[in-house]
C-alpha cells in the first residue's frame, strides 16, 4: 500500500521527474535566444534535487524495500548531480558553437540523472532494470544529439546495440536468480541465495548480472563499445557519459553484488578479478597507442574501472568504500579533463586530437597548468587526488590478501604514466603551431568553475580526509 | 626564539606557497621573479638554520616534531620531525636551493617565473621528504618531487630532453610504485604508516624479503644504484644546470636516505641478508662505473658517472655497517654509516660546484663537449683554480670534503672484508683518473680554439656561487667534526636498533 | 706566552700564511711582495725548526705530542689533527725548511721572467706547509692528508708550465702513480686501524708488540697472513709511489718537467722522502714483520742498481740527476730494509743537500744554456760558470761517496750494515749497492764532463735583431718553447748566473761537504734517535758496525780500504777516460751493446709496459663497459627493449578494436562464455 | 506434461539465437533489432514460466515492464537507425567501421 512517506521519501525523484517534465514544457516555448533560461533551469533543479536529497525526508525504504535510501546513494546522488552541473557549465559553450544548444540535450541529461537515482537506490530487480534502461536510453539518444555527424550516428549506433545486448544479458541473469531464488527483492535475494537449492542456475545468472555490469563500466572484454561512443559522441555528450554513469555504475553493482548476491560473494569476486586484470592491462596498453585525446581518455577510463575494480574484489565495506571514492575520484578528475577539450574547442575547431595541444604552455600557461594538473590526478601522481583513489582501492587488494593484483595494479600503473606524461610533454616541451595566445573562451562562468574543478584535484589532494570519511561512514565503518 | 613554532612546517610550505607569487610574477617581469625567487629561498635557508638553535645533538630523538591527523578514518598522520640526519639534509636543501636560484639568475632567461617557481616547490617537497615521519606523507613528497624535476628537465632541456626527462620519470616512478605496495602491506600488518611504529613491528624472514626488494627497487633508482642507473647520464646531461644542481646534490641523497630509514630500521635481518647483493652493485658503481665515466666525451655525462660512483661509497657503507653491527663490532657500523652521511653531504657540495662549474662554461660555449675545450686556464684562470680544486675534491683529496666520507667507509669496509675494502679504495686511482683526465683535456694545455680564446672569466655572481661552494667543501673536509657529532647520536641509536633481529 | 706547542704552530703555519698571501693576492702584493712574503715565512719556520732540533738534542725538550683538534669521532673512535714532535721530527723538519728556504732564494733568479712567478711561490710555500703537516703528523689521518697534499702540490708544479703538452701529461702520470701506492698506503692504514682500533701513532706503537705479534689477517679465506706483513707491506706500497721505488718509479723521471728548483726541493730533497721518513717513523712496526723487511729491501736493492744504469744513457742533464735521485732513493730504501732506519734518515739528509745542490746546479747551467737541457749541446762551460762549476763537483764528489763529503759515510754506512745484515735477501742488496756505487761514479762524472769540461758543443749566434723579439717571447709564453729554436744555438754566451742563483749553490755545498762529520756519530752510533726509531734485537747491522766505530776518521780511513771506494774509482776512471778524452768509445759501445743501449733508453720498457696496459687497456675496458653494458644490454636491451616491447603489444591490442559491430558483440559473448568456463571449472 | 525445464530450455534456445543474430548477422542493422526484441522475449518467457511455477506474480508484473522499456528501446533504436542511414546512406553493419584502434 503507497504511503505518503513513500511519496516523501522518493522526494527527490519525484520532484526531478516533475521538474524535467516541466522544463520539457517550457523549453518548447522558449525562443532559441531565451535557451539560457533552460540551461540555468537545469542546474538549479540539479541543486533543488540535490538540496531535497539531504533533507532526508521519509524513511530509510519505501514500497517496501523496492527503494533504499542510505548513505552510499546519499554519496552517489550527491555526486551524481554536482558532476552533472558541472558538465551543464562546461557544455554550453561548445553545444552553442555547433547549433546543439538545444532543450533536448538538458532534457536528457536530466533523465539519465534520474535514471542513475533509481539505480543507486534500487532495492529490487525491477528499479534496478527501470533505472538503469532510463540511464542506458537517454544516453543511446544523447550520443546521436548532432543529428549531422556520421561519426555520432554510428557510434550511438553501436552503443544501443551493444547496450541492448548487455541489458539482455542482465534480464537474462536477472531471471535466473529470480527463478532461483523465487524474488525480485534484493535483501530476500541476498538471504535466499545463502540456502538455495537451485545453486547452479543461480550462478549460471550470476555471470549474465555480471557481464551486465561490466557492459556498464565498460570494463574489458566489455569495453569495446567505449571507445567509438567517447571518441564519436559530440565531446559535450562524453563529458557526461564519461563522468555522473561511473557513479551510477558503481551504485549498480553494490546494489547487485553486495546486497542481492553477497552471500555468493567469492564467486562473482574471482570474476571481476579477471576482469580487473583484463581491463588494466587492455586498457593501459591500447592507450599507449592513441592520437584522439578522447579515444586515449576513453581507454584511460578502461584502465581506471580495473583499478576500481580491485576495491570491489575486496569484498569489504572498506573495500566498497575504496571503490566508492574511487569513483568519485574520477567523475570529478574526467570532468575536468574533458571539460579541458570542450574549452579549448571552438566553432569548427575540435581540440580532441593530442597534437591540437601543442605548446599550450606558451599561449594559454594557465590552462596548460590546469591540464598538467588534470593529467597528473589521472595518472595517480601524488599529491594529486586521482593517486588517493589508487592508494585506496591498491590498499583494499592487498587488505583482501590479493597482494599479487596490487602489483599487477602497480605494474599497469607505470605503463599507463606513459601516455598522460605525452600530453603535458605536448603542451609544455613542444612548441605550438600558431604561437598566437588562445582567445579566451568568452564563456565566463565555465573558466571559474573549470579553475576550480582542477584546483579542487590538488585541494582534495591535500584534504581527502572527509571526503573519504563520509564514503567509509556511508558503508559503516567507523572512524 | 623559534622554539614554539612549526618550523619544519614553514620550511616545507614557505617555498612551496612562495612559487605563487613568483609564478604570478609572469614571464614579462623576469627579473621581479628572480628577485622573489632568491628572497624566498634565503629567507628559507634562514629560517633552516633556525633548526640548529636549541637542537640536542646528543638526542637520537626526533626533535621538532609536529603531529596532526591527515586522514584520520586511516590513522594518517601529517607528522613530521629531525633528527641529526634529517637536519644535515634538510640545510643542505635549502642551502643549495639558495645557491640554484642564483645560479639561474643568468642562465634561465624564458619562462623564468615558471622555473624559479618550479624550483622553489622542488625546494618545498624535498625538505618535506626528509621531515616526514609518516611513511605516507613521505610517499607522497618523495613522488611529488617527480612532477616540477619533470618539468624542469622537459622545459629547459637540452636537445634530447624530452627523451631524458621521460626516462627519469618513468624510472623513478617504477621504483617507487612497488615500495607503495609494500608500505601497504606494512599498514595492513600494524594499522599505521608511522615510520617508528613500522620500525618496531616483527615481521617474518619472507615479509622482510619482499619488502627489503621493494624498498631496494624505489631506493636504488633513486640513488641510483648499478644497473639501474642509466636515467641519470641522461637526465644530467639534458637538464638545465640549476637542475642538474638539485639533482646530483640533493634528489639522489634522497635514495641513501630512503635506504637508513626504511630498509634498515623495517627490515633489519633480510637488509643483513641481501647485504651482499647492495654491496656488490655498489662496488660495481665504483669499479665499473667508474671505467665507464673514463671514456665520457660529455663533460656533464662524466660527472653524472662519477656521481653514481660516489653514491656507491652511500649505499657501499650503509650495507657494509649491518654485517658489523651483527659481527658485534658497533663502532665499525657507526663508522661505515658516519662515511655514507658524509659522503652524502659532501657529494651534495662537490657534484652541485661539477655541475655549476660546466654550466659556467655551457653558457659561454654552448656545448659541453671535451673535445671543444682546452686551455681554459689561459682565459679563465680564476674559474679554472675553483675548477681544479673541485676535480680535487671529487677525486677525495683529503682536506676537501670528498675526503671524509670514502676515507670512513674504505676503513668500514676493510674491518668488515678486506677485499671489499680494497675494491672501494681503488676509487682513489680511477676516481683521479677520469677526473684528472677531464681537467687536463679542458683545463691545461695550449687555447685550443677560438671560443675559447673569447672566453670570458667569471662575472661576480658566479664567483659567488662557486666560492661558497669551495668554501663548504675545504670546511667539512679540514674539519667535518661538527658534521659528525649533528649525526652521531642517531646513528648510534640506528645501529643498536639493527643488531636486534625481528624475525617472527 | 710562547709554548712549544705556538712554536710548532707557527713554523707549520708561516708558510701557508705566505702561500696564501701569495696565491690569492698575488696581483696586489705584486712579484717583490710574493717572494717576500713567501720567503719570510720559510724562514721563520727554517729558524724556529732548527730551535726546536737544538732543543731537542739538547734535551731542553722532551717528545711533543699534542692534539690541536679533534678532525671527527665517532663513538669512542677519533681521528685528530695533531704534532708529534720528536728528534727524528726535527731533522726533517730542519732539512725540509733550510732546503725549502735556499729554493725560494734560487726561485728568485731562475723564474724570473716568468709570468707565473707570484703562482710559483705560492705554491713552494704551501709544499712546505703540506710537508711539515706530514712530518709533525702525530696520526695516520693526518699523514695520509699530508701524503695527498704533497701530492697534490707535486702535481700543480710538475704541471706549472700548464702550457706544454709533455708537462700536463707528466704531472698527470705522476699523481696517477702516487694514487697507485695511496691505494696500498690507504688500505694499510686500514689495516692499522682494525688490528689496533685507533689512529694515533703514541697508541699504535705502544701496543705494537702485544697486538701484532701472532696476529694473522685472513684476506683471501684459507690464507692467514701475519698482520704485521700485511700492514707493513701496505704500507710500503704507498711509500713506493711516493719515493718511486721500482715499480712505481715511472713519474719521477717525467716529473722533471716541472721548473727546476721544484726538481730540486720536491723530487729530489724532500717529497720522494717522505716514504722513507713514513717507514722509518713505522719502524716499531716493520721490526714485527722480517718479511716485509725483506720486502722492503730487494725493493730498495732494484732500484738502486737498475734505476743508475738507465742514467748512464740520459742526455737530459736534469734526467740524469733525476736517474741519480731515484738510485740514492734506492740506497735509503735498502738501509731501511736493513733495519738501518737512522742510516736511512741520514742518507736522507746528506742527500737532500747535495742533490739540492745538483739541481740546482743543473738549473744554473739550464739558465746559461738559455733552457737548452741537452748535455750534448753544452761542453766547457767552466770557464764561463766558475761558481757553478765548482759546487757542481763538490755535490759530485758527494754523490759518489768520495771519502770525507757528507755522501760518503751515509752511503757507506749503509752498504756495511747491508753487509752486516743476514736477512733474506741481503746478498742480492750488497750486490745491487756495490754495483750501484760504480754506475754512480760513473753517471755523475759523465754528466761533469759533458756539461763543463771539453770543447763547447755550442754555437753563439749574435742575431741581435730578432733577440729582443725572440726574448719577449720568452716572456709571455713562459719558457715553454724550448727545443723550438734549433738545438745548440744561443743568442749570447752562456754567463754565470746571478747572485740569488748562486748563493743557495754556495750555501747547499758547505752542509754537502761538512754535515757527514758532524752528525754521523750521534745519528748512527749514538742514541740520538732513540725513542723515534726503534731496532729489535741487539740493535741490528748498525749496532755491529758500532762496535768497530772510531769517528769519522776512522772510517775515513777504513773508507779508502773499502770496495765501494775502489768500485767509484773505477766509475771514475771509465767515465774519465771516455768522456773527457776519447768520445767516440762512448758511440762504439753503444753499437757493440746495442741491445742493452736501447733496453735502457726505454726504461726496459716499463713505461710503454704501463701505458699499453693500464691506460690504452683502461680506456678499450671503459668503453666496452660503456658501449656494451651500459649503452647495450640495459638501456637498449632492458629499458628502451621493454618500452618498445610494450609498443609492439599495444598495436596488436588496436587490431581487436576492429570497428566492426559483430566483433564487439562477439568478443562480448567471448567475455561471457570465459566467465562461464570458469564458473563450471570452478564447480567441478 | 511440460516442465519448467522445457520453458527454461526454449528461452534458452530463443536466447541464444538472438545471441547469434547479433553477432553473425553482417549484413543489416535491421535484423539486430529483432535479434534484441528475440532475446528480450526470451528472458520474457524465462519470467514467466518462472513466475508460475514459483506461483509468485512478481516475476509477471517485471515482464509487463520489460515489455514496455523494450517498446521505447525499439524506438529509440529505429530513430538511431533513421539518423545513421540519413548521414551514410547505408545500413549495412560492414560498413560501419569508421571509428576503430
Amino acid at each position: 500500500m503507497i504511503s505518503l512517506t513513500d511519496i516523501l521519501t522518493l522526494l527527490p525523484e519525484s520532484f526531478l521527474t516533475v521538474a524535467i517534465c516541466a522544463l520539457l514544457l517550457l523549453d518548447v516555448f522558449l525562443r532559441p535566444a531565451q535557451r539560457s533560461i533552460t540551461h540555468y533551469l537545469a542546474i538549479a533543479i540539479l541543486g533543488v534535487t540535490g538540496w531535497l536529497v539531504l533533507q532526508h525526508y521519509g524513511t530509510p525504504t519505501a514500497f517496501g524495500g523496492m527503494f533504499v535510501r542510505d548513505g552510499i546513494a546519499d554519496v552517489l546522488k550527491i555526486f551524481a548531480l554536482l558532476t552533472t552541473a558541472l558538465v551543464f557549465v562546461y557544455a554550453r559553450p561548445y553545444l552553442r558553437d555547433r547549433g546543439l544548444f538545444v532543450g533536448e540535450y538538458y532534457v536528457l541529461c536530466l533523465f539519465a540523472v534520474l535514471g542513475m537515482m533509481l539505480l543507486v537506490s534500487a532495492g529490487s530487480l525491477v528499479i534496478v532494470y527501470l533505472g538503469l534502461e532510463l540511464l542506458a536510453l537517454s544516453s543511446y539518444a544523447l550520443v546521436a544529439l548532432n543529428r549531422d555527424s556520421q561519426l555520432s550516428s554510428e557510434a550511438a549506433m553501436k552503443y544501443f546495440v551493444l547496450g541492448a545486448l548487455a541489458s539482455g544479458m542482465l534480464l537474462y541473469g536477472m531471471s535466473m536468480i529470480y527463478g532461483a531464488t523465487g524474488t525480485l527483492d534484493l535483501n530476500k535475494i541476498h538471504a535466499a541465495a545463502a540456502l538455495s537449492s537451485q545453486r547452479g542456475m543461480l550462478l549460471f545468472g550470476v555471470v549474465f548480472v555480471v557481464v551486465g555490469i561490466a557492459f556498464k563500466f565498460g570494463a574489458a572484454p566489455f569495453h569495446m563499445w567505449l571507445p567509438d561512443v567517447y571518441q564519436g559522441a559530440p565531446t559535450a555528450v562524453t563529458v557526461f557519459i564519461g563522468s555522473a554513469p561511473k557513479l551510477a555504475a558503481f551504485g549498480m553493482a553494490y546494489r547487485m553484488l553486495e546486497s542481492g548476491l553477497g552471500s555468493v560473494g567469492p564467486h562473482w569476486q574471482q570474476m571481476l578479478a579477471v576482469l580487473a586484470v583484463l581491463s588494466l592491462a587492455i586498457g593501459n596498453i591500447a592507450a599507449i597507442m592513441q592520437s584522439n585525446l578522447k579515444r586515449m581518455l576513453a581507454y584511460s577510463t578502461i584502465s581506471h574501472v580495473g583499478f576500481l575494480f580491485l576495491g570491489l574484489v575486496n569484498g569489504q565495506p572498506a573495500g566498497y568504500a575504496a571503490a566508492m571514492f574511487y569513483a568519485v575520484s574520477y567523475a570529478l578528475t574526467a570532468t575536468a579533463a574533458f571539460g579541458m577539450i570542450l574549452l579549448l574547442s571552438r566553432a569548427g575547431f575540435e581540440a580532441e586530437e593530442i597534437s591540437d595541444f601543442k605548446g599550450l604552455n606558451q599561449r594559454a600557461p594557465w590552462y596548460a597548468l590546469l591540464m598538467a594538473l588534470t593529467l597528473f590526478s589521472l595518472a595517480g601522481v601524488p599529491p594529486l587526488f586521482g593517486f588517493f583513489g589508487k592508494f585506496l582501492v591498491l590498499k583494499a587488494a592487498v587488505d583482501a590478501g590479493q597482494v599479487w593484483l596490487a602489483i599487477v595494479g602497480a605494474v599497469f600503473a607505470i605503463i599507463g604514466i606513459y601516455y598522460y606524461l605525452r600530453v603535458v610533454k605536448v603542451m609544455y616541451f613542444d612548441d605550438a603551431d600558431d604561437a598566437a595566445a588562445i582567445a579566451k573562451p568568452a564563456d565566463a562562468p565555465m573558466r571559474t568553475v573549470i579553475s576550480v574543478n582542477a584546483l579542487a584535484l590538488l585541494v582534495l589532494g591535500l584534504t581527502w580526509g572527509p571526503l573519504y570519511g563520509w564514503c567509509a561512514k556511508a558503508l559503516g565503518i567507523a572512524p | 626564539m623559534f622554539a614554539n613554532w612549526p618550523l619544519l612546517s614553514i620550511l616545507i610550505w614557505l617555498p612551496i606557497l612562495g612559487a605563487i607569487p613568483v609564478l604570478l610574477a609572469g614571464d614579462r617581469r623576469p627579473d621581479t621573479a628572480r628577485l622573489l625567487a632568491l628572497v624566498v629561498a634565503a629567507l628559507t635557508f634562514f629560517i633552516s638554520l633556525g633548526i640548529l638553535s636549541g637542537f640536542d645533538q646528543s638526542s637520537a630523538a626526533m626533535q621538532l616534531q609536529e603531529n596532526h591527523v591527515w586522514i584520520e578514518t586511516l590513522n594518517v598522520r601529517y607528522h613530521l620531525g629531525v633528527d641529526g640526519i634529517s637536519v644535515a639534509l634538510v640545510l643542505l636543501t635549502t642551502f643549495t636551493s639558495v645557491l640554484v636560484i642564483i645560479l639561474g639568475w643568468g642562465s634561465v632567461d624564458e619562462k623564468v617565473s615558471q622555473y624559479m617557481a618550479a624550483m622553489l616547490v622542488l625546494e618545498g617537497l624535498m625538505v618535506g621528504v626528509f621531515c616526514a615521519m609518516d611513511a605516507l606523507l613521505f610517499y607522497v613528497f618523495f613522488e611529488g618531487m617527480l612532477i616540477p624535476m619533470f618539468i624542469l628537465i622537459g622545459v629547459w632541456g637540452g636537445a634530447r630532453r624530452v627523451y631524458a626527462t621521460l626516462k627519469f620519470f618513468i624510472y623513478t616512478f617504477f621504483g617507487s610504485i612497488f615500495m607503495l605496495v609494500g608500505l601497504i602491506y606494512l599498514y595492513f600488518k600494524t594499522g599505521s604508516f608511522e615510520l617508528a611504529t613500522l620500525a618496531q613491528v616483527a615481521l617474518s624472514g619472507k615479509e622482510q624479503a619482499w619488502l627489503f626488494f621493494a624498498f631496494l627497487i624505489a631506493f636504488a633508482v633513486k640513488v641510483p644504484m648499478w644497473p639501474v642507473h642509466t636515467w641519470l647520464p641522461d637526465a644530467h646531461v639534458e637538464a638545465p644546470t640549476g637542475g642538474s644542481v638539485v639533482l646530483a646534490a640533493i634528489m639522489l641523497k634522497i635514495g641513501g636516505y630512503g635506504f637508513i630509514r626504511f630498509s634498515l630500521p623495517i627490515t633489519p635481518d633480510a637488509s643483513t641478508e641481501y647485504a651482499w647483493v647492495v654491496i656488490a652493485m655498489s662496488l660495481i658503481a665504483v669499479v665499473y662505473v667508474g671505467y665507464v665515466a673514463l671514456v665520457q666525451e660529455d663533460m656533464k655525462k662524466l660527472i653524472a658517472y662519477s656521481s653514481i660512483a660516489h653514491m656507491g661509497f652511500v649505499t657501499l657503507g650503509v650495507f657494509i655497517s649491518l654485517a658489523l653491527a651483527r659481527g658485534g663490532n658497533a663502532t665499525g657500523a657507526a663508522v661505515g654509516i658516519q662515511g655514507a652521511m658524509v659522503q652524502m653531504i659532501s657529494h651534495g657540495f662537490i657534484s652541485g660546484a661539477m655541475f655549476a662549474s660546466v654550466g659556467v662554461l655551457y653558457d659561454r660555449m654552448h656545448t659541453r663537449m671535451i673535445r671543444d675545450y682546452g686551455g681554459v686556464v689561459n682565459t679563465m684562470p680564476r674559474f679554472a683554480t675553483f675548477f681544479v680544486l673541485f676535480a680535487m675534491a671529487n677525486c677525495g683529496l683529503p682536506g676537501t670534503s670528498g675526503f671524509v666520507g670514502e676515507f670512513w667507509v674504505i676503513l668500514a669496509a676493510f674491518q668488515s672484508n678486506a677485499l671489499v675494502g680494497a675494491l672501494a679504495a681503488f676509487t682513489l686511482i680511477i676516481g683521479a683518473a677520469y677526473t684528472l683526465w677531464l681537467v687536463k683535456r679542458v683545463i691545461f694545455g695550449e687555447v685550443a680554439n677560438d671560443n675559447v680564446a673569447a672566453l670570458t672569466d667569471m662575472n661576480a655572481r658566479e664567483t659567488f656561487v662557486l666560492a661558497t661552494l669551495a668554501v663548504a667543501v675545504l670546511l667539512f673536509g679540514l674539519w667535518p667534526a661538527p658534521l659528525g657529532n649533528l649525526m652521531d647520536a642517531p646513528i648510534a641509536e640506528l645501529v643498536k636498533h639493527i643488531v636486534i633481529s625481528k624475525g617472527a | 706566552m710562547i709554548t712549544p706547542k705556538l712554536i710548532l704552530l707557527v713554523i707549520a703555519l708561516a708558510p701557508l700564511f705566505g702561500a696564501i698571501v701569495a696565491g690569492l693576492f698575488g696581483r696586489q702584493v705584486g712579484r717583490a711582495g710574493a717572494h717576500t712574503v713567501t720567503i719570510a715565512g720559510v724562514l721563520v719556520s727554517f729558524l724556529l725548526s732548527a730551535y726546536v732540533l737544538y732543543q731537542l738534542s739538547t734535551g731542553g725538550w722532551g717528545v711533543f705530542n699534542e692534539n690541536l683538534y679533534t678532525w671527527f669521532e665517532v663513538g669512542p673512535l677519533s681521528a685528530h689533527v695533531g704534532f708529534l714532535v720528536d728528534r727524528l721530527t726535527a731533522v726533517m723538519m730542519v732539512v725540509v725548511t733550510s732546503v725549502s728556504l735556499l729554493v725560494h732564494i734560487y726561485t728568485i733568479g731562475y723564474m724570473h721572467e716568468d709570468p707565473g712567478y707570484q703562482r710559483f711561490f705560492s705554491y713552494i710555500s704551501l709544499f712546505t706547509f703540506s710537508m711539515l703537516m706530514l712530518v709533525m703528523s702525530n696520526n695516520f689521518m693526518q699523514l695520509f692528508f699530508g701524503w695527498e697534499a704533497v701530492g697534490l702540490v707535486s702535481y700543480l708544479l710538475i704541471g706549472f708550465w700548464f702550457k706544454r703538452p709533455t708537462a700536463i701529461f707528466a704531472n698527470m702520470k705522476a699523481f696517477l702513480v702516487n694514487r697507485v701506492g695511496d691505494f696500498g698506503f690507504l688500505l694499510g692504514i686500514a689495516a692499522v686501524l682494525y688490528c689496533f682500533g685507533s689512529l694515533d701513532y703514541a697508541t699504535v706503537f705502544r701496543n705494537a708488540d702485544a697486538t701484532l705479534v701472532g696476529k694473522t689477517l685472513t684476506i683471501i679465506s684459507g690464507h692467514p697472513w701475519e698482520a704485521a706483513t700485511v700492514i707493513g707491506v701496505l704500507l710500503f706500497i704507498g711509500a713506493m709511489g711516493k719515493s718511486a721505488q721500482v715499480p712505481l718509479h715511472v713519474w719521477l723521471p717525467d716529473s722533471m718537467e716541472g721548473p727546476t728548483p721544484i726538481s730540486a726541493l720536491i723530487h729530489a730533497a724532500t717529497m720522494v722522502t717522505a716514504g722513507i721518513f713514513m717507514v722509518a717513523r713505522m719502524s716499531p712496526l716493520y721490526e714485527l714483520s722480517e718479511t716485509a723487511l725483506s720486502f722492503v729491501m730487494v725493493v730498495g736493492a732494484t732500484t738502486a742498481l737498475f734505476t743508475g744504469l738507465i742514467g748512464i744513457v740520459q742526455n737530459d742533464v736534469k734526467r740524469v740527476v733525476a736517474y741519480s735521485t731515484l738510485s740514492q732513493l734506492g740506497y735509503m730504501t735498502v738501509a731501511l730494509g736493513v733495519s738501518a732506519y737512522s742510516a736511512a734518515i741520514f742518507h736522507l739528509m746528506t742527500h737532500a743537500f747535495f742533490k739540492a745542490l745538483l739541481f740546482l746546479g743543473a738549473g744554473s747551467v739550464i739558465i746559461a744554456m738559455h733552457h737548452e737541457q741537452d748535455m750534448r749541446y753544452m761542453g766547457g762551460l767552466k770557464k764561463y760558470m766558475p761558481i757553478t762549476f765548482i759546487t757542481g763537483w763538490i755535490g759530485t764528489l758527494a754523490l759518489t761517496g768520495f771519502p770525507g763529503f757528507s755522501g760518503f759515510f751515509s752511503k757507506d754506512a749503509i752498504i756495511e750494515a747491508v753487509h752486516e745484515s743476514h736477512r733474506w735477501g741481503s746478498g742480492y742488496a750488497y750486490f745491487c749497492v756495490l754495483i750501484g756505487v760504480f754506475v754512480t761514479a760513473l753517471y755523475s762524472f759523465r754528466l761533469i764532463y759533458l756539461t763543463y769540461h771539453g770543447k763547447e758543443r755550442f754555437v753563439v749566434e749574435h742575431k741581435n735583431h730578432a733577440h729582443g723579439a725572440q726574448h719577449d717571447a720568452h716572456h709571455d709564453d713562459a719558457h715553454d718553447d724550448h727545443g723550438h729554436h734549433e738545438p745548440g744555438h744561443l743568442e749570447h754566451a752562456p754567463h754565470e748566473s746571478p747572485w740569488v742563483v748562486t748563493l743557495p749553490l754556495i750555501l747547499l755545498a758547505i752542509p754537502s761537504v761538512i754535515i757527514g762529520w758532524l752528525t754521523i756519530g750521534p745519528m748512527l752510533f749514538g742514541d740520538f734517535f732513540a725513542g723515534a726509531i726503534v731496532v729489535k734485537g741487539e740493535g741490528g747491522p748498525l749496532a755491529e758496525l758500532a762496535k768497530h766505530w772510531h769517528g769519522p776518521w776512522g772510517m775515513v780511513l777504513h773508507g779508502l780500504m773499502a770496495p765501494p771506494f775502489w768500485l767509484a774509482l773505477a766509475g771514475f776512471g771509465v767515465a774519465t777516460y771516455v768522456y773527457l778524452f776519447n768520445q767516440a768509445i762512448a758511440d762504439r759501445a753503444a753499437k757493440l751493446f746495442a741491445p742493452l743501449y736501447r733496453l735502457l733508453q726505454n726504461k726496459y720498457g716499463i713505461d710503454d709496459l704501463y701505458f699499453a696496459v693500464f691506460a690504452r687497456g683502461g680506456l678499450k675496458l671503459g668503453r666496452g663497459l660503456w658501449r656494451g653494458g651500459d649503452v647495450a644490454v640495459i638501456d637498449d636491451g632492458l629499458v628502451n627493449g621493454s618500452a618498445a616491447l610494450v609498443a609492439r603489444i599495444a598495436a596488436g591490442v588496436r587490431k581487436v578494436q576492429s570497428g566492426y559491430l559483430y566483433h564487439y558483440a562477439f568478443a562480448m559473448i567471448l567475455g561471457l562464455i570465459v566467465l562461464l568456463g570458469g564458473l563450471w571449472l570452478a564447480a567441478r | 506434461m511440460i516442465s519448467l525445464a522445457h520453458f527454461i530450455v526454449l528461452g534458452t534456445i530463443l536466447f541464444c539465437i538472438s545471441v547469434a543474430g547479433i553477432f553473425i548477422n553482417r549484413k543489416n542493422v535491421i535484423v539486430l533489432l529483432m535479434s534484441i526484441e528475440l532475446m528480450l522475449l526470451a528472458v520474457n518467457m524465462n519470467f514467466v514460466a518462472f513466475s508460475r511455477y514459483l506461483g509468485d506474480p512478481a516475476g509477471q508484473v517485471f515482464v509487463f515492464f520489460i515489455l514496455t522499456v523494450a517498446a521505447a528501446e525499439t524506438a529509440i533504436g529505429l530513430a538511431i537507425l533513421v539518423v545513421l542511414f540519413r548521414n551514410r546512406s547505408t545500413i549495412n553493419v560492414a560498413e560501419i567501421d569508421s571509428m576503430k584502434g
